[in-house]
């Protein structure tokens, strides 16, 4: 009966993504939606077959997901440090304001041939691309979030003779965590779009390969399994992050009520 | 404050400077444009009416784009407040739109939207959404419960609570949030338009890719940010009107 | 006047407790907070609730604002079941929640407001309300440029400015000095005397408790529940500052020590 | 005019047309596409005859253009005709209606460090890295041909895909890549810049065709359903252009051939210096069409673009180059 | 032992407040909280301070904490200026500030890792500190899941197991019911002895005072300022449940209850 309810959930939202499945061939078949526009489940789930026997799937998920994960590891790190560096000195922070934003807002999706002509056509350029887009974003969130964290806690740890990485540890460490689970999904996303950007653009593998080269061809059935992957991953990503949200939030007793 | 310019007009300096000696070379001249030359083009933009035309476009498309974006990701916040479970069963659909690669979507996007500003719109509507709705999410995580619970027994309406808790709570977050997207809307905005227009600063930067000159696009780059920063401000502005109740 | 009240003879109860039981999932297990609770109380009827820190008080008034279920047994409110957040009642939190981006007259007057006052009339019913606690011209400040006492006479006001039936008061009076504290005592006596609420109101003060009560029950320590009844035959109106002369209060105030002693002993050995 | 074939409805004096006709277009106001900014006058005409407006939508890709057409936001598509062949093969019903330059319009271009001793010997490039834009694009396999054509084993060659053009001269700066095929414009730009030198010229049919065969180039696509619904309008667009194409014919002279083009093409295109050192490639390409397509053509394009036979059985496919429109423009134009 | 340690005749000052005035900036412009604050505290002594509520006792902890900054006067502690947050001191806040995302353990722990105990010590120690304020069995708790006045004693160990030469304490017990209360302030009297701190004792409740002070200080209604001093030569140590039959005990209290009475009815007249 526990696990029944626990299970409710996971299968009422496989039961929605059977239904969006249902719905979408039903509506190829009859004729409602363009196949050609939409694609069909059948073909989609055909091509899918093919590349995972000829191996294609495994080669461009992987090679996709090392420019991503790397990327978004490093931006993450980058950008609590100059982050947290930005929130705890108030100097340092009016200095540097109105070059963050500024460079939050120049378009750097599109930067990628220039980092490409610059460092090569290899992954550094794909990885540094994902850590510039998102970099930026990490640090404006966790700056503001040093802020903002409750200066009560902070004087009494003072009080109480804790050095600044001690607060960093126990104070800004723990409240980091939140603000860092809300943008690690927002990065997530971003990670996402740039490393598929980067394969768009002078490659020869990976995800954002496989889709442009559906793309070119009006197959929107190789479009779809190729995103079916992203969808596979970002999920398995997402789940991971829910988990480190559990356990981050744990002492919040959240859960409890 | 003094010495906060004094360090910045040093680290201006020192970029630009830099920017201009390393384009001596030839090779990153052809890649990053020249920072004279950028200035002259500038400033022969900005007297430019056709300029300032492209930048209104772009400002529209981006503000509507934005609102629609933020109004949807308010309305789905204001589904799953009262509803929590919602909010467990969207998540993972969520997490997964947002990781959507939105620009190997483009087609699908000219197909569904029309090439037409409305098509502009939806795709930084999209763009908006996560941004705004993930950032207000974590705020709400961040309440304390206490708070509710004292006003909900007070009789507050459920509108209520959201006027009078949730939204001052996270207006932070949602600030915060905004300050990030607007330049994320601006980035969509402009993506949109190189991928298809005839208008607006992404336009532009697409005409001086097609013309090969690295310094107009480096210059419509640099001004999508000026307009972002200009924004950025603006926000900034409101934040402290919503800050006012904080410790000084 | 001289009139008591006692829950037990009443037919309408405005609070009904019955074999209440509430536990917290924690690290080590189910943790029973309260349980076998029992308790009525009447309409109109001033209870006291005493019992050692950690014995389940501030839990039983949570169950009754209907911030979170029982584990087992019933808890109704003006003799209906209590259905999610109850807001049938009044209830001062032992930790004050002001909203920190309201000022004091604001925080006042939202209440007022919820219950359909209008603006200017909420906020000047706030204004005097925050005079009867000793605030006037601090109305205009947030929160956090009050005093702690300021904050719970802030809290305390917001909640019994509406006026609602039943009040929960948890340790209000404990952050006041000692004269403030009484004179609050005094204006809550004549505002219960006027509208007649039904009141149960958490205390650490026994003399506060007896001084204001028709009924003092103390609670055991954890898991708590509640093991001593006792009714305040004092007559009304009370004056508060005489009644320490009076013989029935000393010897009132002294059982409820003694029966109280007995219970604090308890959990101090009873170690888990 | 006087309407035909479609008696149902047209009754009304003005010929039938959608309210707008937006032409999708890759690239803004590219110089490859000549013959269609200078059919600005018979456009104009169109929009007065029809009660229409007629307006290029550009599009930082074919694909995106086609894709416009395909969803339904435009009428016509002025895209690559491999690119709406893919289409047709996929099924769409798709007709190329009139060409509007032959040859690819692209130039090979090497590192400048290699012009003394490599010259135009392709051959000698055998340990070079070839450049293109991304696998399976028309300028991969026509570095594959033209590879080949000299004798180089294309599979032991080194490889690089540029993606964008913004990254072509930077790239052979930098000496990322050594042999390059790209556009004309991009090609121009790199010799310019002195970053290049031009190894072949692809863009004139004429010197194209014993390296890759005789290319289509890129044409005016529409649907069939649109061919149908407005024949007069559709063929109206086509004898405007090849009244376009026979404009630009008629200027071999950079000077004159950048007079006659529209200021829509003029403001995209602001300098003339630069329009005068490709005119020179791209002229040819005009020379060489009349808006119509022939078999040999279209076998060497389907060569090029990596087609196979079984790609062009499909019934799409084989009515996709439609000749009809744009013979009856220049039996027209000859009158 | 019967000693009595007088902050003005002993030669060290632990604390020296000399015309401290502190201001806040409000909507209304400047409102002085404390002005002309003149106070030594002897090295081991104990000082207990009494006033109505918002007349600026949590202030000048503040200020000695140096969490702020006075507006005219100096301060100072163990002989030199206050500069930045001063870490001598050992702070009891009067609503208590646990880290919420550490347990009970952990935050006794946290200060004495911060004054270099190895993490074994530090959590043995801890647990021995919550034992102490009878909180054994609860060290893996979150603070979200205490009683009010359970978070308030784990607050208590957190400031008193690392031994600070000066503990400012603001309202310690106030949330204790009367017996928990009672074996805490024994137990404080304890600690005292064993390594006599300087203690600043804020509370509500003049018995406690007088009971556990060297000297009591009576702040006026603000701008708040220091009225009264009672040296309390009671002899040491003291036994707090017989002290209050002892007759010098009542009479001091009853002396120190007139002179602040004096003073909240002055808040309560002198309204802004
Ligand atoms: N969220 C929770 N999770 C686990 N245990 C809890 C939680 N909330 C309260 N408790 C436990 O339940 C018991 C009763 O708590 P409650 O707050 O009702 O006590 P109380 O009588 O109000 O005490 P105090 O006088 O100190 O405020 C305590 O032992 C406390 O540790
Ligand atoms: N940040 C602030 N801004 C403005 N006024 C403030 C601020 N903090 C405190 N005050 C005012 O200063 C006065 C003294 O406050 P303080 O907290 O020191 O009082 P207290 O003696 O500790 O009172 P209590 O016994 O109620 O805790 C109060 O009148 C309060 O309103
Ligand atoms: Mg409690
Ligand atoms: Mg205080």
């Amino acid at each position: 009966m526990a696990t029944l309810v626990k299970l409710r959930m996971p299968l009422l939202q496989v039961a929605a993504v059977l239904a969006l499945l249902g719905l979408w061939q039903w509506g190829t078949a009859s004729g409602v939606l363009d196949t050609f526009v939409v694609g069909t489940p059948g073909e989609t789930l055909g091509q899918l077959k093919n590349w995972i026997v000829d191996g294609t799937l495994l080669q461009s998920s992987l090679s996709t997901m090392q420019v991503l994960l790397l990327g978004w590891g490093i931006g993450t790190l980058l950008g609590v440090i100059i982050g947290a560096a930005i929130g705890l000195n108030e100097f340092l922070r009016l200095v540097t304001d109105p070059f963050i934003t500024f460079f939050n807002g120049m378009p750097r999706l599109i930067l990628y041939p220039f980092l490409a002509v610059w460092l090569g056509f290899g992954l550094q350029a794909k990885v540094l691309l994902v850590v510039l887009v998102i970099v930026v974003v990490v640090i404006t969130i966790v700056a503001s979030g040093f802020r903002d964290v409750d200066p009560e806690l902070i004087n009494n740890s003072k009080l109480m003779g804790a050095r600044r990485l001690d607060i960093a540890r126990n104070v800004y460490a723990p409240a980091l965590a939140t603000w860092l689970i809300g943008s690690a999904r927002v990065t997530l996303g971003y990670a996402f779009q740039a490393s598929i950007t980067a394969e768009f653009i002078g490659s020869s593998k990976g995800l954002g390969y496989l889709v442009v080269f559906g793309e070119s061809r009006f197959n929107m059935n190789e479009i779809w399994a190729a995103l079916a992957a992203v969808i596979a991953i970002a999920w398995a990503l997402d789940g991971l992050i829910r988990l480190w949200e559990r356990r981050a939030t744990r002492w919040s007793g959240a859960g409890a009520r | 404050m003094a010495a906060v310019w004094l360090v910045r007009l040093a680290i201006l300096a020192a970029a630009v400077g830099g920017w201009q000696l390393l384009t001596t070379d030839l090779r990153w001249r052809l890649l990053f444009g020249r920072p004279t030359e950028v200035v002259s083009l500038v400033r022969a933009w900005v007297v430019d009416a056709t300029f300032w035309t492209d930048t209104g476009v772009t400002l529209a498309e981006t503000a509507t784009g934005y609102a629609l974006g933020v109004a949807a990701a308010i309305v789905l916040i204001a589904v799953i407040l009262p509803f929590p479970a919602v909010g467990r069963f969207l998540s993972p659909f969520i997490a997964i739109v947002n990781s959507l690669p939105k620009i190997a979507l483009a087609p699908v996007f000219i197909v569904w939207f029309g090439i037409s500003f409305q098509s502009k719109i939806y795709f930084i509507a999209v763009a908006m959404f996560f941004v705004v709705f993930y950032g207000v999410y974590s705020g709400l995580n961040n309440i304390d419960q206490t708070m509710v619970d004292n006003l909900s027994v007070m009789g507050a309406s459920g509108l209520e609570r959201v006027r009078d808790v949730y939204v001052p709570a996270t207006a932070g977050w949602l600030i915060s949030s905004l300050r990030v997207s607007v330049a994320w809307a601006l980035t969509a905005a402009v993506i949109s338009e190189y991928i298809a227009s005839n208008q607006g600063l992404g336009h532009r930067i697409a005409l001086g890719q097609q013309a090969l000159d690295p310094n107009a696009v480096v210059a419509g780059m640099f001004m999508v940010a000026v307009v972002s920063l200009t924004a950025d401000r603006l926000l900034t502005l409101i934040d402290k009107r919503f800050r006012q109740w904080r410790l000084s | 006047m001289t009139t008591t009240v006692q829950g037990s003879r009443a037919d309408t109860h405005a609070i009904k407790l019955s074999g209440v039981k509430r536990s917290y999932p924690t690290a080590k297990g189910e943790f029973v907070a309260v349980k076998d609770v029992n308790l009525t109380v009447a309409s109109g009827e001033f209870v006291s609730v005493v019992g050692p820190s950690g014995c389940g008080k501030s839990t039983l008034l949570g169950l009754l604002a209907g911030l979170a279920k029982p584990a087992a047994g019933t808890v109704e409110t003006l003799g209906h079941p209590v259905r999610g957040v109850n807001t049938e009642v009044g209830f001062i939190f032992q930790r004050d929640a002001l909203l920190p981006w309201r000022t004091a007259e604001q925080n006042v007057a939202l209440p007022l407001r919820y219950h359909g006052m209008s603006k200017r009339d909420a906020l000047r019913e706030a204004r005097a309300w925050l005079a009867r606690v000793k605030l006037d011209g601090f109305g205009e400040r947030y929160p956090h440029q009050l005093s702690g006492g300021m904050r719970k006479r802030v809290a305390i006001a917001a909640s019994l400015a509406y006026q609602p039936k039943i009040i929960l008061m948890d340790e209000p009076f404990s952050a006041l000095d000692v004269q403030t504290r009484t004179i609050m005592e005094d204006d809550l006596l004549v505002l219960w005397q006027e509208y007649r609420p039904s009141v149960i109101f958490i205390t650490h003060d026994l003399e506060e408790a007896v001084g204001l009560s028709d009924r003092v029950l103390v609670m055991s320590a954890s898991p708590g529940t509640i093991v001593g009844e006792f009714t305040i035959d004092l007559p009304r109106p009370r004056n508060l500052l005489e009644l320490r002369y009076d013989e029935r209060f000393t010897e009132l105030s002294h059982e409820i020590w003694e029966r109280l002693r007995k219970e604090v002993l308890q959990t101090n050995v009873d170690k888990r | 005019g006087c309407a035909s074939g479609n008696d149902r409805q047209t009754t009304g004096s003005a010929a039938k047309a959608p309210a707008s006709l937006v032409i999708s277009s890759s690239g803004n106001y590219l110089t490859s596409f000549a013959p269609l900014w200078a059919a600005e006058p018979d456009f104009k005409a169109i929009e007065t005859k029809y009660k229409t407006k007629v307006s290029f939508e550009p599009f930082n890709k074919g694909s995106d253009a086609l894709t416009a057409l395909l969803g339904g936001s435009a009428q016509i598509c002025n895209c690559g005709a491999t690119t709406g062949l893919t289409a047709a093969i996929a099924g769409k019903e798709v007709r190329y209606i009139g060409n509007i330059f032959k040859g690819t319009g692209q130039v090979v271009v090497a590192a400048k460090k290699y012009e003394a001793s490599h010259g135009s010997d392709v051959a000698k490039f055998a340990n070079a890295t070839f450049g293109f834009t991304s696998p399976g694009s028309g300028s991969q396999i026509a570095a594959q041909k033209v590879a080949e054509h000299f004798g180089l084993n294309w599979g032991a060659t080194k490889q690089l895909a540029l993606g964008s053009t913004t990254a072509y001269s930077p790239a052979l700066a930098a000496g990322r890549v050594d042999i390059v095929v790209m556009e004309v414009p991009t090609a121009i730009k790199a010799v310019e810049d002195g970053v290049g030198y031009i190894v072949a010229d692809l863009s004139d049919p004429a010197k194209a065709a014993p390296l890759i065969g005789n290319i289509i180039g890129a044409g005016l696509v529409t649907t069939k359903k649109f061919m149908d619904e407005y024949p007069e309008l559709t063929q109206d667009v086509i004898n405007a252009l090849v009244s376009g194409i026979n404009r630009v014919k008629k200027t071999p002279d950079p000077a004159a051939a950048y007079a006659a083009l529209p200021d829509a093409y003029k403001k995209v295109n602001q300098d003339e210096k630069v329009f005068a050192k490709q005119w020179p490639f791209i002229y040819p390409s005009f020379v060489a069409t009349e808006g119509t397509v022939d078999d040999k053509e279209i076998a060497d394009t389907y060569a090029l673009g990596g087609f196979s036979s079984q790609d062009a059985s499909g019934a799409q496919a084989k009515a996709y180059f439609d000749n009809t429109l744009a013979k009856r423009a220049a039996e027209t134009a000859h009158k």
